[in-house]
């Protein structure tokens, strides 16, 4: 998944190789560059299971801001991984709930398992009469 | 308590250049980003900019940034990364947190210049990982250098989703279609046919029904939407995807001016809340000025102008420039930014349907609706021209405010003349030397090189070639048409790199002369990556 | 809809809430009006959740005696809504000698009230909470208080209150009270005039002014109250907590979030408008919450808010109707520790109201304390 | 202006997609927010205060206006009429520790 060489950027300037752990198993990325880049590269995707349905999140907006991506790290919870820096030697483990304990049962939300009949979609996919204020050209 | 005469929060195109202005009319300036690099959106940008020469057109976004951050330093701006704003309290005092500590500043004018962030849409599964924010690939390819995924899906066609769908092809995915409820394309013309020729299918009038996957995105649903919204039974069409892009739009992230007590507005025409700011962006509290996305979602040109009206205006507000002087740079300023404001996407014109061109030209109804521009439809364009020899063809076909083509050409075969959204034209009284400026300095990639007379039987096409592995002299391949379809075979007869062209490269290629009309893209392989596969 | 009820009430905060409750269930026709644009914006949602006996003013004691034996236990079930209701003691913490001899003069009074409240070692105070410092020398500890979560109560009562009928008018700034012919009657607002055979002032420290308009003063200020609240953790523990030197009151609540009400010494000082925390506040706190319990050091804080209190003059409230105004029951001046009490008081209030007997004996909170 | 909470707003009917998850930190769903409407939470501000939308982690940066549209449809009001909740310090989640630290030199000496 990463780029090797990039058409405009050239190849992507990195720091050290460094090993770090997710879940306790050995894992490779390059110091400085996001904890959420190096597991992205290693094809992990759910960072954490949500504490009421147990759902998995991972990455969404990559810049700090929708905490989906946070994971317990060396120990604490909550740690935003898409803006923090990988370290050598970093534990890394999925977050469950608040923490890093892997809970038994919990309580089914039918959200992930809609019924069929999707006649009807959200309303609010409809951009307003005005379409979205487009950002950067 | 330390004071400065400004503090700015966020060092984006808007912030930088805010200070950069005040800070070379002497004020004391410090600017604090919670990022490890400065720059903002700039750095996420890899394309080249729109407007004209005083916008820095044809520079790409993360040169423009560099180029900010050199003034800045030159300029004595004090930049703080890494430091978190976390309070903006009563009289313009700010508490950042650096490090592990927490620092109280007080200043005499604060320019809040926080930016945006992307919205949101929801659909069944939109909470899984592998669905993120067109802005968050942008993030992950051009500052982190990883891909988002393998094969992609693009909701939205405005113009961040047709730009980072293009980055995505750079960054090597394979964007498997862009799609969007609303029935038109949103962004520019030129961005859309890019990514339309490397054979990526629109569907509009098409949204998300579901996400699949259980603890990852695997595929995606979507369908047709009817006028109220619905989807219609039938037109479900699945993709086997890993990522799944937003691109519906950005909101001004402006807690920090709620917090500090200024009057707020929900604004649809600033898409969402911001705080109300008169001329000079200054709000209903005084001494605090909001500047760029934060005060209106715009493009990073705007901002950076607005930025430095607003650096002048504290200038002339703590006393370090008189009347005069802000009067006349900001009436400049002014005239830049309207300027930006022009043509068929300027702010009055959101959401309207507009049917002709300025010059009266029936605009391409198949680029709004499928991405690219119909060959019937090309002919009616005073970009598109035949003669012999070597000469530009410019497929750009909407009123948008943009001029580098006019100036890379030496030999004044392109005319837009004064106003910069009129559509650029050809003046066939000028021979076209082949240099190739114009179609590297084009924005929207929309110039192309013909030469009808290349060889007996044989036409010459050369194009703006992004992509690596870069095609060599010899390699042989298909022409793809303006929807991304094969046409004929092709063969590489001039591949042109040069430093002035910054990285986009003239691939030229030869095809049969009845195909001149029709090739505007290559691909080395036979069944080349994008090849559409109908509702697969 | 006439704007006549029976009882206008004044305030949508919890006392004014749940007076409302109190009466539409006994069949009164209620309206109320809260010059706010939401419900409970004012000490309502600003405090530290506490249902505590200990450290009560003696005055105020048998409210809340009251309130924790024959409200709180089944309010949830009554309001419909998980109040987050938590019976598992308050530890009043003390670091030096002379918070200890505070926490005792306060052990001792409860204790001549009735309560069950106690001074304990350290020993004792870590074998309750293992996550409290070396620094704390001992507590007072009473086993019957607890905490709930204060906005969930609030608008739990409002809700009940709207289901039995109450027509509640937010955006409705009372401007003044007319008498007729002798009679607290019309309530003037800035865009109508209501009318009650009972009017039941509950509007924090606006009240004030209001009172004023048919000659009742009550002396009070306004003083910020200023909260904090952190991320979810892992549980820890769920007393209530409170310091003898009064920096930091707060708990752990369901969500697995600290809420703590914060005195950095500077809220009297506040300026007047709306209520914004000072910059430094949440720091102070931080200092002080770390030094009982430094388990909390890398816990994150997520938000901090202020709000005004009105403070009366003795610290306890006026809860009472006024002979020289018939008609008007005054219900005010709860000094930052009114969330407790609230239930009773809820209940007192439709009692006043309607002219009955009142549950508790409220003499030593009548209005009149303040007349010569 | 003036805000008449027994006004009707009509009976809650529910949508096929309530149980989609609107607030992603504190996972309240579509059906929740439309049924609290219709149990008298007529600002964002009360909404707020009885799910937990926008208390989380992110502090409503992700669901804001989410749950601006679901409200202002369901109270058939427009989203600009509806009070933002406001926004506070911090403006990102401080460890208490770091919180804590905020003395510079010469202060510390006499705190």
């Amino acid at each position: 998944m990463r780029i090797q060489e990039h058409p405009i950027l050239g190849e992507p300037q990195k720091g050290r190789l460094i090993e770090f752990t997710h879940d306790g198993n050995a894992m490779q990325g390059f110091e400085g560059e996001p904890i959420a880049v190096a597991l992205r590269a290693a094809g992990v995707m759910a960072h954490r299971h949500t504490k009421k349905y147990d759902k998995p999140r991972g990455i969404f907006c990559a810049i700090g801001r929708c905490t989906d991506c946070v994971m317990v790290v060396n120990g604490k919870a909550n740690v935003r991984t898409c803006i923090t820096s990988l370290e050598e030697g970093m534990t890394v483990e999925t977050q469950y709930g608040v923490s890093a304990k892997k809970p038994e049962n919990v309580p089914e939300n039918k959200s992930e398992s809609m019924s069929e009949d999707m006649s009807e979609i959200m309303p609010e996919n409809k951009p307003e009469n005005i379409p979205e204020k487009e950002g950067t050209v | 308590m330390k004071r400065y005469d400004l503090i700015v929060v966020g060092a984006g195109p808007a912030g930088l250049s805010a200070s950069i202005e005040a800070a070379k009319r002497g004020l004391k300036v410090v600017v604090f980003d919670e990022n490890s690099k400065p720059g903002g959106q700039l750095f996420k940008q890899i394309h080249k900019f729109f407007g004209s020469k005083e916008h820095k057109a044809k520079i790409r976004g993360f040169k423009i940034g560099e180029e900010l951050l050199l003034d800045a330093a030159e300029a004595g701006v004090e930049v703080v990364l890494n430091a978190i704003v976390i309070g903006l309290f009563e009289e313009k005092e700010v508490t950042v947190k650096i490090e592990d500590k927490i620092y109280h500043f007080k200043a005499d004018s604060v320019i809040i210049a926080t930016g945006a962030s992307e919205n949101m849409v929801t659909f069944d599964g939109w909470t899984l990982p592998g669905v993120i924010g067109a802005g968050a690939a942008q993030t992950m390819m051009n500052l982190h250098g990883i891909m988002p995924g393998k094969k992609i899906l693009m909701l939205g066609s405005g113009n961040v989703g047709l730009v980072v769908s293009y980055q995505l092809l750079q960054a090597g995915c394979e964007v498997v279609a862009i799609c969007d409820a609303s029935p038109r394309v949103g962004g520019y013309g030129v961005h859309a046919s890019k990514v339309a020729r490397c054979g990526v299918p629109f569907y509009m009038s098409n949204t998300i029904i579901k996400a699949e996957g259980t603890e990852c995105v695997t595929g995606v649903t979507i369908g047709e939407v009817d006028s109220t919204w619905k989807i219609i039974p039938g037109t479900e069409k699945h993709f086997d995807v890993d990522t799944i892009c937003l691109a519906v739009g950005l909101s001004p992230m402006s807690q920090l001016a709620n917090m500090a007590g200024c009057d707020m507005e929900d604004n649809p025409k600033k898409a969402g809340l911001v705080p109300i700011v008169d001329e000079y962006g200054e709000t209903s509290v005084a001494g605090i000025f909001a500047a760029g996305d934060v005060s209106g979602i715009e493009e990073a040109s705007s901002a950076m102008i607005e930025g430095r009206i607003t650096g002048i205006a504290v200038a002339y507000r703590l006393g370090f420039i008189d009347k005069q002087e802000l009067e006349d740079k900001a009436k400049e300023l002014e005239v830049a930014l309207l300027s930006l404001r022009q043509g068929m996407f300027a702010p009055e014109n959101r959401g309207k349907k507009i049917d002709k061109t300025e010059e009266g030209c029936d605009i391409s109804e198949n680029l709004l609706k499928k991405g690219y521009i119909a060959e019937e439809e090309i002919v009616r364009f005073p970009g598109f021209t035949r003669s012999n020899g070597t000469h530009p063809v410019i497929e750009c076909t909407q009123n948008i405010p943009c001029n580098p083509c006019q100036d890379a050409c030496s030999k004044k075969c392109i005319k837009i003349g004064d106003n910069i959204t009129s559509l650029p034209s050809i003046d066939e009284t000028k021979i076209c030397s082949g240099c190739g400026q114009c179609v590297a300095s084009c924005s929207g990639q929309a110039i192309f090189l013909v030469n009808e007379e290349y060889e007996v039987g044989y036409a010459s096409i050369t194009m703006p070639y992004e992509f690596l592995p870069l095609p060599i002299i010899g390699d042989k391949g298909v022409a793809l048409d303006r929807s991304g379809h094969e046409v004929c075979e092709a063969e590489v007869v001039s591949i042109k790199t040069a430093p002035v062209f910054d990285k986009t490269n003239l691939l030229t290629i030869k095809v049969p002369i009845e195909m001149v009309d029709k090739a505007r893209f290559f691909s080395a392989k036979a069944d080349h990556r994008n090849e559409v596969k109908n509702g697969k | 809809m006439s704007n006549y009820a029976d009882v206008v009430i004044i305030g949508a905060g919890i006392i004014g809430c749940s007076a409302a409750y109190n009466l539409a269930k006994k069949g009164c026709s209620v309206i109320v009006l809260e010059a706010n644009d939401n419900i409970g914006n004012g000490g309502s949602t600003r405090n530290g959740g506490g249902v505590r006996q200990s450290g009560r003013d003696p005055r105020e004691l048998p409210l809340i005696m009251y309130g924790i034996k024959n409200i709180w236990p089944t309010l949830s079930e009554e309001l419909g809504v998980n109040v987050e209701y938590y019976q598992e003691g308050n530890l009043r913490l003390g670091k030096t000698d002379a918070h200890i001899k505070t926490l005792q003069g306060l052990t001792n009074s409860a204790v001549s009230c009735g309560l069950d409240v106690r001074m304990i070692g350290q020993d004792e105070a870590k074998a309750i909470n293992p996550f409290l410092s070396n620094e704390v020398l001992g507590a007072s500890w009473c086993p019957t208080d607890g905490h709930a979560n204060p906005l969930l109560t609030t608008l739990a009562y409002y809700r009940k209150a709207r289901q039995l009928g109450v027509r509640f008018f937010t955006g409705e700034k009372v401007i003044k009270i007319n008498k007729i012919k002798g009679k607290a009657r019309q309530v003037v607002t800035e865009n109508n005039v209501y009318e009650g055979d009972k009017i039941i002032v509950a509007a924090g420290f606006a009240s004030r002014s209001i009172l004023n308009s048919v000659g009742i003063d009550v002396p009070m200020v306004p003083v910020l109250l200023e909260t904090l609240v952190t991320e979810a953790v892992e549980p820890m523990f769920y007393q209530m907590l409170g310091t003898a030197a009064a920096d930091f009151y707060g708990h752990q609540s369901t969500h697995g979030s600290f809420v703590f009400g914060v005195n950095s010494g500077m809220e009297p000082y506040a300026k007047p408008g709306s209520p914004v925390s000072s910059s430094s506040a949440a720091s102070i706190a931080c200092r002080g919450i770390m030094s009982y319990f430094p388990a909390l050091a890398d816990v994150k804080i997520v938000r901090t808010w202020a709000g005004w209190m009105d403070s009366c003059a003795d610290h306890v409230p006026v809860i009472s109707t006024v002979e020289e105004v018939p008609g008007l029951v005054v219900a005010c001046g709860f000094s930052g520790h009114g969330f407790g009490i609230s239930p009773t008081v809820g209940l007192l209030l439709s009692e006043l109201a309607m002219d009955t007997k009142t549950t508790l004996d409220l003499k030593a909170l009548r209005y009149e304390r303040f007349c010569r | 202006m003036v805000n008449d909470r027994s006004r009707d707003i009509g009976e809650f009917v529910p949508a096929p997609d309530d149980d989609m998850i609107i607030c992603r930190c504190e996972e309240i769903t579509k059906g929740e927010i439309r049924s609290a409407v219709h149990d008298g939470m007529y600002t964002l501000t009360d909404i707020r205060r009885f799910l937990r939308t926008g208390m989380g982690l992110c502090q409503g940066q992700t669901c804001a206006k989410l749950v601006k549209g679901i409200v202002s449809r369901e109270l058939g009001v427009s989203p600009a009429d509806l009070e933002p909740a406001t926004a506070r310090a911090p403006m990102r989640p401080i460890e208490m520790k770091v919180m804590a630290n905020d003395l510079n030199e010469e202060v510390a000496k006499h705190e």
